[in-house]
This record gives structure tokens, C-alpha cells and sequence, in this order.
């Protein structure tokens, strides 16, 4: 969307925060580091990229860029409806995205909603200064899409829980203070029996909890196996009441399927080392790329695919824009919870396109000097199906939309 | 110049699309529809050019023909936005009704700059229905291509796949002179008129081949300045006809939903079953997206106009692919009775066919696009 | 395949009688009507329609061309392996199609594995020669997919069967003099409680039955609704065992998908007033339509779509040879199972493709002067929507093959 | 000429492909890949083109090298269809071997007609790996667009996007001289040959730049005839990597139609569910249609030459979209555990994606076949 519509909404406070931003960004911007940045915090791998990233979000915090929303008590900026606008102009710029994104994007919202007074005060200022960063513990080797099929168990003794389980796709963990857990407190019922916790990680590795890197299909760790043995967890550090742990588990989920009312403070998500999120990134592939011995951009087939994905591209703008106008929106649901399921496929299909334009230079992978755009297109591709199984797939997204958009029967 | 958040979807807009949807769920609702367009199934029927003229008046006192004459031209001169949640509305009832074409009349005119237009528009704010007649044989929009050719003020020759030829009072003709264009009114009762029907397979519209032998015509735009209107006009006929997609593909996915939450096989609705849930869903995000595109396109044209034409082909390519798949879901997840005539599906299936070719499906669209994008 | 490669295994007697065929053909092919015909048997609207087709059936039992691998005591020519010829040779003369398409697909054969030696007498004969006509009662209102959720009931008085119920999609009805019935004896048990029957149509009209043609989207009649109302049937109709119902259908089933080893007569179903079934259809249309000014049959994306057809039609023509090659088939039933669901997409997209090629033109239907070839194109995308629906919807054909073939859990 | 129905598929094709699936089996199963190709996972991993060298001199004591070698030059001479079903098996195991550049190489130097490509031809015969450096930096196999010269008998230049570079003993290399294209042998240990390692996704291949610096050269074929046996030899090229993708697709097919079976969620295994189930059966039926096709191209090449180019390019498009197709579901399908390195899916995935951009991907063939099919 052009700038000047993001502006000619905003309150004249607001107008003012956004030109404090825009010069404090442009003051402010980090120098490109020396190594590799990867394409979203996800793949962050090494302590020099963790330290990079951490600085930058530390020092946009200090610079009330993240957290605008959240209430003062906790560290946040108590000004709602300004992190939309920081948002905006952190994107405009190009910066590098925030390392903590599980603590911003889930971890915050469900200790907002669910967590103790302590817990509030305690937590959420580490999580938007990204001082202390966040993982989540959902998904286990045996429940992946049946996230309420958890197996951790966690056992009441006294004022304490003893948690044993198996997590598995906990991206950040190696790196990780807190962990957000959906856990199994009773084998009763399969919802009423989840609770939901805090628990720590880096203070508790080798007592109690080991964290392993797990490899992705693109060579690149940044998620992991963590496994607990008897870690023992106060009770304070329960969130909301035992057995209502599927009930706090969707408050996470919403957040992350960004439908829910609070924005999440994000950098854009486009300042790594990032191709094959755009059109532009496409055209701009074509142009260099030979086909047949003309620039594929001058190929009918290509050209054609090409505006396939631009007419998604811009649908997926307008569809933002839409879902924020009620009176042209029958069903307030429905564009917000296919945000995940269309913006993933829709990752893939561009990235793949890329693979098409660069034919057979798309063999060649990061390292490579002759790969075009040091060969992260292969990578973005392989990574999309990131996108597209996590944090719910593409099926069980359909079944949701199905079921709670167009209320059909569930499918299980 | 940019474009407001919300589209300029305000609170007159949403009173126009209020009031023509209760309209419509009165006067054209599924029931009055069937009995209107579907009473002789017969393949080789003639087209009966069927609609009710008594709703046209009706039309006119909601004052659905002044929206798109600009004040100037002693209308409401309403945002396109409007026209586009009015022609949502329009195809989701399959409204059989030459008001689109009479829109598609008023861009042209409202783009002509001359007093016989302004004349003419005139004759749309009192309730004159018209219709553009610019497509020549081999189905060409191109102002260049037409079929039919001036000389003075008579016009020879044949436009064809003219929408509605036979609701209207008037035609909007393009002819050539020489290598020149011009837009000329023809009224349909005029001397050397004959309007041939054709026998199409959509049950909402009529179409038909309109000859002209020496017709006296009024000029509208000079010869040269044709071509100018109609392309000026072109973004605002896309999204209109977009418009219209949307709303019958949205239809198809709701009365499919519906179908598949009452319809039981194995125990379940068949709602149950991903392989009839999951199309659905496909559907509902390709109409969303085209839908976005619409206004989108709609607030460009009232905004934005340098954007307006780009815009546009994407809401036509977008819609036309939405409307078309959506149609042949419902059909196919319908089952059995999904392929009667007594379904209504059919009904919707073949209006939705027929607004995807017209001026252009998507991949027309696309290569359309192809420059403006690959650049 | 080219017409050498069917010769190339021809045993002598077997050329001997493909020589024989062709020179029939070559004399007897009839002239074409005065009047439309119909895309497919399944259409048959008109009395005259039916008298041509069942005249130009007959002719060519009479000649030993329908029938040849039946058994000389059913009315067959008794030479296993000649129908494939007969049909080859028809197929390519372009001759009519036969009206009996029920009875040669799934009558006969049914009749010949379950019925008793006095069915087979009384019955096979006159389905061969076309001079009874039949149709096919499986569907009902409330059991399309589902055909095991019949509930058209039969009850056992003594020696005959009373029929009640309600079947749809009964193509050929209003024509036919029999029906083969899939009916329920028993509620006690969804798959054991049905029983398969002969019954009759035309002597019975008025009787206890009543035929109500139905209208298809495209206009067209030639499938009804029959309505049993206390219809008397005698027990020697029964087809198998009582309760053996659902075995027989599945015979019936096969044959339909041509997954059975014996060939069902046809004249190729390509000697109605019919386009849209090939490639070169696709290719004619292209030539003659215009897109952007020039030849559709010139513009890239118009090409591309009809060569990515003429990838499919090629599939399809490769898999019914490599079907009859074990040695390349890991599984015998893959491809033939396939045969329906792929057959009948292939021509949906195929007509679809059609409309995108006459562009506006596909708005003109039958008896339009400027229709492309007479309107048939969007007749047969219409008519296309029966073949992805009926005899088991694409959805349950995928069931099936993820179930039988693949091995994977019924979905139901 | 006429095909055989059967595909000439007989008795002897059918011994060499089950002793191929044999070998493989025992060989080069998925356990022993695995640990032969992926114990590096680092993105930024050097190439280190892992293969087993004793397995190649165990395919060469197989006969293997032989089968497309002509009778006359001392080989099998075995059909197409041998071929193809034996790099059927070979893409079933996802095989990192020099086998199959071999056998293009093969194909080329059998259509060159001249003693010194029959010498060649019988170095293959004993065992010497080989393979084509034909491809510009652009990734173009046209031959006139190769980027190396040849003055004389000397090469100079770099052929890119060489396979199995350094696992074999000898280059086939087309060079220019002026306007003609010839083709030449160079041993892979010749004076002012090097050897640039691309660092490529697919872990069971190596690809290269090859340097030539003023390298003598053997001529195979004549200044001039360079491009024709490289045409002539393009369909075997074509069918022979369709065959291999349509083994990699079967397996990725097979392995996620497993774990289906046996992966549990909500309480059932989730080929229960139609959104696994369905795309399985999609990509069974991709598969199917691709391997009718390529066994159609090999035995078009065997008996109906005319037609190879068609069925050849016909089986690539096919069996590059049947690949892609399959090895994508494998990975969504398969879920979290389909993501990572430990799972075996992702080296069928790479390897997939590289065959299908070989000589062109689906629509690259379309685009050739067009011509063929709209006249």
C-alpha cells in the first residue's frame, strides 16, 4: 500500500509518532552485518547472527518502537493503535526483523490475556526488549496437526508441576530463556485435560531440559527437539486455571494467525538476506535470466505466470485493506483466517516461479557464485513448506476456514 | 493521488447496496428468478430475452440509472465504488435486467465530452435503457475492429454480441470512418434496425447481431475521439462486470455450503468430507481476492485513476477465475441433482460463463497486464 | 494407436474377421440424419433418434460385429477376443454409437455372471441386438454417492417381490423395457440387506411403475426418474442370492469402469453430432476462432493449453497399452480403476478449454447460425458434468483408488 | 513404422530391469544413501560428489555401461525400452552414479558415425564413465549456443552445468569452429582441463564447470555434425531423465502412501482423511500418464523414429510435472517430520527439482511441442 494512505489515517499524535520513526529509522539503521542473515528469524542459527539480532530489537524498544500497544505497567508504550504505524514504517525501511518473534507474536498476547499479575509484570518487558527470547512448546512427534493429541505431562506434587514430554518444531529454543507449553495435566478428556505453562529452558538445561537442534530439509538448523524429564515448574507459573489449557492454546493460535485485534511489533519480516517474497523480486529475477536465449522476462509463459502471482499479490494487499473496513466484510472471520493458509501458498508458489525463471541455475545453492541471488531462491522454496506445516498446515487450515468460516461439519 | 483506506466505501454507499439488496430479495429472488428465465428448457430454444419491465420502472425510481451520470449531466454521479457493490448485489441475484449494460452506456458517454452525450445521458437519467453495440463478428472489443461503418451521420454494417439489444431504447454504436472511430445513438426502433436474437446459453441476458443500413445517427463523439472514450471508459465496464462475477460466484459458494450441510451420504453431511470442504474454501479465497480487487479497482477509478486500468483487468481476471471456478464446484459438488434443471445451479453456472468472456477473460486480461507488470 | 498397431498381434482368424469388419462397416455405415443427434447414448431424447439408433444397432448384430465374445446359447458369436476388433473397427469408421450402452456395459455382463442359465437365454440376446432396451436403477434421491444407502425396498410375498422406492439418473428409462435393480430386502444390515433384481419398465408403465424424464442444465432429457409403487416382480428375476446384492452391483461396477475383462460393445461413441473429445477438435476450433486480431491457433497461451491436452489424451491413449503390458503394471487394477475418473476429467477440461478458445462465441448454443460448430462446445462442457458425476462421482472414484490401489483408510 | 503393442517390452527388458531393482535394492537403499549423501547438511556444504565407486564397476560387470552401446561398436544394443526401465530403478533409489550421463553421452556418440566415436563407444563398453559438456552458462543445451571454441584439435572455452563432472573419465564436447558446432573427446585428466564444483541443492549429483584451456582434443564428429547427432540423440536424452524423474516420483508416491498408512491423527491414520488421500491419487495418476509416455517415447525411438522427438518431449513434460508434483506432496504430507534433514523425503525432493530442469522443464518441452501439435 502506498505510504500515503498509511498516513491519511493517522491522528495528529500518531502522524507525529510516525515522523519520530521514520528519522529515528533512518538514523538508526544497522550497516548490513559481514555473514549471512538468514530469511526469517525461524533460521537463526548462530550466536553471531542471535547477538546482531538481539542488539537491533533491544535498541528499537529503547527507542519505543516495539511494544507501543502494551500497557506501560508492563513495558510497553501504552499508546494503542502506534504500533501499527512503527510497523509500517520499520517495513518501509528495509530493517533486519526482530529475533523474539514467538515472544512478540505469541508468548506476549497469551501472558497478557491469561498470565498473573506477576507474571505480566515479570515477562512481557523481556519479550519486547528481546532480552530474554521465547519458544513455544506445542507440537510433539505424535501431534502435529492434533495439537490437542499433546502427550507432555505435567504432575502436580505439592506447590510444583513435574513436566516429562517430548516437544518437537520449537524454533528459537537453543537460544530460548522461556518456553510457552501446552502440556497434558489428566488423561480424562482430551481438551479439558490440557494446561498451559511457562517454563524455563536456558536456566533449566541439563536439569531437567535438553534442547537439540533438528536439521531442516535446507541443511539449516534453527528449530528443535526439547525434551523434559522430570523439570519441576512452580505452580505460579501456571497460565490461567488447570484443564484450561486448550482455551489459552487458542488464544496463542489467533495471535499467530494475526487475527486477533492486537498488532504484533514486526520489523517486516524483509531485512535478511531475503529474495522471493515479492513480484518485484520475480521481475527482477526475469530480467537477468535467460530462457531460450532471451531474458525470460520476454517470455510469454513466464510473463503470464508472472502476473498470476502479482494478481495474488495485490488480492492479498486488498484483502488486508478490506478486512479492515466492516461494512464490506460479511463475515468478520473470514479474510483474517486465511491469512496463514494463502500467505504461505502464496510463498510458495512465487518462490517456486523463481525456480522456473532460473531453470537449470536453480541447482545451485547458497555458496554458489554463479547461483543467481546467491542461490536463495532453492532455499526460499525449500523453506516455504515451513510455512505451509507449521503452526497449523494448509489441510487443517482448510478444515478451520471450512468449519468456522462456512460452518460445515468438522471433519474429525 | 492516493487512495482512501476504506475504499470511500461510506455510508451512502452502503445505503445504496442496503436498499438494492432488499430490492432484489424481493423482486429477483432464486424463486421469481427460476420462473422468470427457465420455463422452457428446450436446447434449441429460442432466447426469450426474458426479464420483468415492470422492475426496470422500479429501478429507475431507486434512481440505480442516475448513479454513474455525473451531476453535471443532471445525475447522482456516485463513486464507482457504489455501481460496484449495486452490480455485487445484481449478480448475486442474477438479476435479468439491461441496468449493467446501461452503466456500460453511461461510462462511454460520461467519457464523449459533447452535448449530444450529455444529451444522451439525460435520456439514462430518465430511465432510457441502453446498450453498448461496439463488438464487431469475430467478438473484438477493439474500438478499431467494429463492423459497422459511418458515413455523415448514417451508419452500414453489424455490431454483434450486443448485451441486452433487445431491453433497450438506444445503441451506443462505434463506427469507423476511414481509419477514425466514432460513437454515434441509434435509437433500436430506428429505421434500418434489425436486431437478430442469438440463442445463447445463459438464461439472464439476451444478446443479438444488430444491423444497421443506413441508420441516421447521432454523433457522440467525433470520429477519432471513439477509440478515447471507449478505453477511457474500459476500467470502469471491467470492474462492473467484476463486480457482477463476484456476486454470482458467491452465490454458488453459498448455496453450495448450504447444500453441503443438509445433504447427507455415509453418515455425515457431506460437508464433512475435505474433498467437498476444501473446494469450497478454494472457492470462498478466490472470491475474496477478487472481491478486494473489485474495490480495489472501483476506489481507483474514483481515486486513482493512472491506476485504474491495471486494476481493473487484475478484478476482471481475478473475478472471471473466481466466478468460473466456483460455478463448476457447485455443479460438481451438487452431485445428481447439481446437473438438473430444476437446480437453480445451472441458472447461475451459465450467467457466470457468460460474464467471463466478456470483454476478455483472465488470461486476456493477463497478457493485457503482462507489460504493465514485466516492465 | 495408429490402425497398425491393433493389426500387428491379430491372430490370422482374427484378421481375417477385422478385413471382414471393415468392409462391412465400409458398406453399411448410415448415412447421416436429418436431425441432431446427441453427444452420447445417454442424451437420447426423441423417437426418432432411438429408431435410427436402435435400426443401425441391430444392423450390425446381425452382421456379428455386437456380441462376438458372448456365448453362442446367449445370442454372442462365441470367439473370445473379436469384440476388441469389432470395436477398434467401428471406432475408426466414426459410425453412430450404440443406444443399448446400459445393457452391452452393465446388463449383460451382470447378467452373464449372476443370473440363471434361463436369465442368460431369455435376456443376453436381445440387449446385443438392441431390441430391448435397458437401464439402470442404482441411484436414488437420498443415496447418489452413497449407493449402498438405497432404500428402495423389496419385500418377499410368497413367490414375488413387491417394489417401493424411488430411483433417479435412470438414463434410457423412457425408452427401456427392462431395469436392472440394486433394491433393499432388509434394513438389518447396510451391505447384506440388498438384493439384485430384473424388472420391468415398459410392459409395467402405469402398473406399478412411472418414468418422469428429468431435464439436464444442458436442456436436454434422457435421464428420468422411475417411482415403484407396489410393482409385482417375480422371484426369478432375482439376480444371485438374496442378499448378495451389493456383490452383483460391484460386478456391474466394474464392467461400467471398464475394469472387467470382458469388452463391452461400442461403436466408439464418436458418431454423434459430437466435438469436443479430441485434440485435433481443439486444433480445427483454434483455427477458425479468433483472439487478439489473429488465429487462436497462434497465440502462445492457447497453444500451450492445447498441447498440455494433447499430453493427456496421449497419457491416456499410452495407458490403456501399458494396462495390457503386466509386466510394466506393478498393480493390475491401477490404471483401469483410473479409467472413469481420468476419462471424464480429461473431457471437462477439454470442453473447457473449447470455451476459452471461442471466447465470447461460447456464449452461442445449439441452433444459433454463428455458433461454432453448431453450439457443441458448450453443449459438451455441459454435458461433461454427468461424466465427473455420475456412475460415482470423481470424489468417490479418488476414494477408490486411495482405497483399493494405494491401500490407504476408507475416508468413510 | 508401426509399435509393438507391448512396448517391445520383453522378456530380456524385463531380466535387466528386475536385476537393476535387485542391485539397487541391495545397494543403494534409502538407509544406505542416506548415509552415503546426506551426512553433511550445512547450506553453504561444498559439493562433494559422494558416490560409491565400487558399485560403478559393479554396474559395469552388470553390463550395464554396454546395454545402449550398438552391436556394431561392440555393445548390447539394447532397446530404449531396456533403458528406460533400468533409469527407472535408478530414480526409484535416487542412484548417484555417472550412469545415466553415460548413457547421454552414449546416445550422442552413437550418432556420430565415425571410428573415433566407435572407439569411444568402446570405452564405455569397458567401463569408462562419461559424460556431455555441451551446456552454455546460460543453461542453453542448444548446441550452436555452447561456449567453448575449438581451433583445430584444441578446445577453449567452458562448458556449464556438466553432470557428474568429476566422476568420469572422458567430456563428449560440442565447440564451435565459426558457424559449425563439432563434437570432441577430452580425457578428464587432459592438460588445461579444470574443474569448478558448483555447490547445488541435489545431493546425488555433482555438476560442474568444466574449463578447457587450449586442450587437446579427440573430434567425434565433424564441424558441422555436431549439432545433428546431438539432436538425433535429444530424444533418448529426453526419455531416459523422464524415466529416472517417473522412479523418483513412484517413490515419493509409495513413501508418503506408507506413512499415511501409519501416522496417526485424530485418531485415524491420516490417509483416512481426503485432503492426504486425494493428492495421492492426483499424483498416481500424474505418474501413471508419465510412465505410459516414456515407455511410448522409448519405444517410439526403437521402432517409430519419426514421432521420437514428439513422445520424448511429450514423456519429459509429463514426468517433470508428475515429479515435482509427487515430491511436493511428499513433503507437506509428511507434515513437521517431512521438513527435516532426518527425513529421507527431502533427497527424492532435491533430486526430483534438479531432473526436472534438465534439457527443460515442462513447459519448455510444450513450448517445442507446439509446433508439432498446432498445425
Amino acid at each position: 500500500m502506498p505510504e500515503e494512505v498509511e498516513k491519511s489515517k493517522d491522528s495528529p499524535e500518531q502522524a507525529e509518532f510516525r515522523q519520530y520513526c521514520r528519522k529515528w529509522i533512518a538514523e538508526n539503521k544497522p550497516p548490513k552485518p559481514s555473514f549471512r542473515l538468514p530469511q526469517s528469524p525461524l533460521e537463526v542459527m548462530t550466536d553471531e547472527q542471535r547477538v546482531y539480532l538481539q542488539a537491533w530489537q533491544k535498541k528499537c524498544y529503547d527507542a519505543g518502537l516495539v511494544g507501543c500497544d502494551y500497557p506501560k505497567d508492563y513495558g510497553g508504550g501504552g499508546k494503542k493503535g502506534f504500533q501499527r504505524i512503527a510497523n509500517q514504517e520499520l517495513a518501509h525501511a528495509q530493517v533486519p526483523f526482530f529475533i523474539n518473534v514467538i515472544g512478540l507474536g505469541m508468548g506476549a498476547p497469551t501472558i497478557l490475556h491469561h498470565g498473573s499479575e506477576e507474571n505480566k509484570r515479570r515477562y512481557i518487558k523481556g519479550i519486547l526488549s528481546g532480552e530474554e527470547i521465547w519458544c513455544q512448546g506445542f507440537s510433539e512427534p505424535g501431534a502435529g496437526s492434533d495439537l490437542a493429541g499433546a502427550r507432555t505431562f505435567a504432575e502436580k506434587k505439592g506447590d510444583v508441576w513435574i513436566i516429562n514430554g517430548h516437544k518437537v518444531w520449537t524454533s528459537l529454543a537453543h537460544f530460548a530463556s522461556w518456553m510457552i507449553l501446552l502440556a497434558r495435566h489428566s488423561n480424562d478428556d482430551k481438551y479439558e485435560g490440557l494446561t498451559y505453562f511457562i517454563v524455563p529452558i536456558k536456566s533449566a538445561l541439563g536439569k531437567g531440559v535438553t534442547v537439540r537442534p533438528l536439521i531442516k530439509i535446507t541443511g539449516e538448523t534453527g528449530f528443535n527437539e526439547v525434551i523434559f524429564e522430570n523439570l519441576e515448574v512452580p505452580d505460579t507459573l501456571r497460565l490461567d486455571e488447570v484443564g484450561k489449557g486448550w482455551t489459552v492454546a487458542m488464544t496463542t493460535l489467533l495471535h499467530e494467525r494475526g487475527a486477533a485485534p492486537l498488532v504484533t511489533p514486526s520489523a517486516g519480516g524483509a531485512g535478511g538476506d531475503s529474495v522471493g517474497r515479492s513480484t518485484d523480486d520475480l521481475v527482477a529475477l526475469a530480467k537477468s535470466s535467460l530462457r531460450d536465449g532471451k531474458p525470460a522476462s520476454e517470455d510469454s509463459y513466464i510473463q503470464d505466470k508472472i502476473v498470476q502471482i502479482a494478481i495474488w499479490e495485490e488480492g492479498l494487499r486488498q484483502n488486508m485493506r478490506r478486512a479492515r473496513v466492516p461494512s464490506l466484510c460479511d463475515n468478520p472471520m473470514r479474510i483474517p483466517l486465511q491469512g496463514k493458509l494463502v500467505g504461505t501458498e502464496f510463498l510458495q508458489a512465487l518462490s517456486h516461479l523463481g525456480l522456473e525463471i532460473e531453470g537449470p541455475k536453480s541447482s545451485l545453492y547458497l555458496g554458489d557464485d554463479n547461483a543467481p541471488q546467491g542461490g536463495q531462491w532453492p532455499l526460499a522454496h525449500m523453506n516455504s513448506y515451513g510455512g505451509t506445516i507449521a503452526a497449523g498446515t494448509s489441510e487443517i487450515q482448510r478444515n478451520i476456514l471450512g468449519e468456522r468460516v462456512l460452518g460445515m461439519a468438522k471433519s474429525k | 493521488m492516493a487512495q482512501p483506506k476504506d475504499f470511500g466505501f461510506g455510508s451512502e454507499e452502503q445505503m445504496i447496496r442496503a436498499s438494492a439488496k432488499k430490492f432484489l430479495d424481493e423482486h429477483c429472488n432464486v424463486e421469481k428468478l427460476r420462473a422468470l428465465v427457465a420455463g422452457d428448457p428446450r436446447p434449441e430454444r429460442e432466447n426469450k430475452a426474458a426479464w420483468d419491465e415492470t422492475l426496470w420502472n422500479k429501478c429507475v425510481e431507486l434512481g440505480w440509472t442516475q448513479l454513474a451520470v455525473p451531476e453535471a449531466a443532471g445525475g447522482a454521479g456516485m463513486k464507482m465504488v457504489a455501481i460496484a457493490a449495486l452490480a455485487e448485489e445484481i449478480g448475486r441475484h442474477a438479476f435479468p435486467s439491461p441496468i449493467l449494460s446501461t452503466f456500460f452506456a453511461t461510462f462511454v458517454l460520461r467519457e464523449c465530452g459533447t452535448d449530444a452525450a450529455k444529451a444522451a445521458l439525460g435520456k439514462i437519467t430518465e430511465g432510457a435503457p441502453m446498450t453498448l453495440a461496439i463488438t464487431n463478428a469475430g467478438g473484438s472489443w477493439n474500438a478499431l475492429d467494429t463492423d459497422v461503418e459511418a458515413k455523415g451521420d448514417k451508419l452500414s454494417g453489424t455490431a454483434s454480441f450486443v448485451q441486452d439489444a433487445r431491453k433497450v431504447k438506444f445503441f451506443v454504436v462505434s463506427a469507423r470512418s476511414g481509419k477514425d472511430v466514432g460513437l454515434y445513438l441509434v435509437p433500436a426502433d430506428g429505421k434500418g434496425v434489425s436486431i437478430k436474437a442469438d440463442r445463447i446459453v445463459d438464461l439472464t441476458r439476451d444478446q443479438a447481431r444488430v444491423e444497421f443500413k443506413d441508420v441516421a445517427a447521432t454523433a457522440l463523439a467525433p470520429a477519432g475521439q471513439g477509440g478515447k472514450a471507449l478505453s477511457k471508459a474500459l476500467p470502469s465496464i471491467l470492474t462492473t462486470l467484476a463486480a457482477d462475477l463476484v456476486g454470482g460466484a458467491e452465490w454458488a459458494l453459498q448455496t453450495t455450503v448450504q447444500y453441503a450441510k443438509v445433504r447427507e451420504q455415509f453418515g455425515h453431511p457431506i460437508g464433512f468430507f475435505q474433498a467437498v470442504k476444501h473446494p469450497l474454501v478454494n472457492a470462498m479465497i478466490a472470491i475474496d481476492q477478487a472481491k478486494s480487487l473489485v474495490y480495489n479497482a472501483a476506489c481507483a477509478i474514483d481515486t486513482e485513476p493512472e491506476e485504474a486500468e491495471k486494476f481493473a483487468r487484475m478484478a476482471k481476471a481475478a473475478a472471471s477465475d473466481a466466478a468460473s471456478f466456483a460455478s463448476d464446484r457447485a455443479v460438481q459438488l451438487h452431485g445428481g441433482i447439481g446437473f438438473t434443471w430444476e437446480c437453480d445451479v445451472h441458472i447461475f453456472f451459465k450467467r457466470n460463463k457468460h460474464g467471463q468472456f466478456l470483454f476478455g477473460d483472465a488470461p486476456q486480461q493477463r497478457r493485457k497486464l503482462a507489460p504493465m507488470i514485466v516492465r
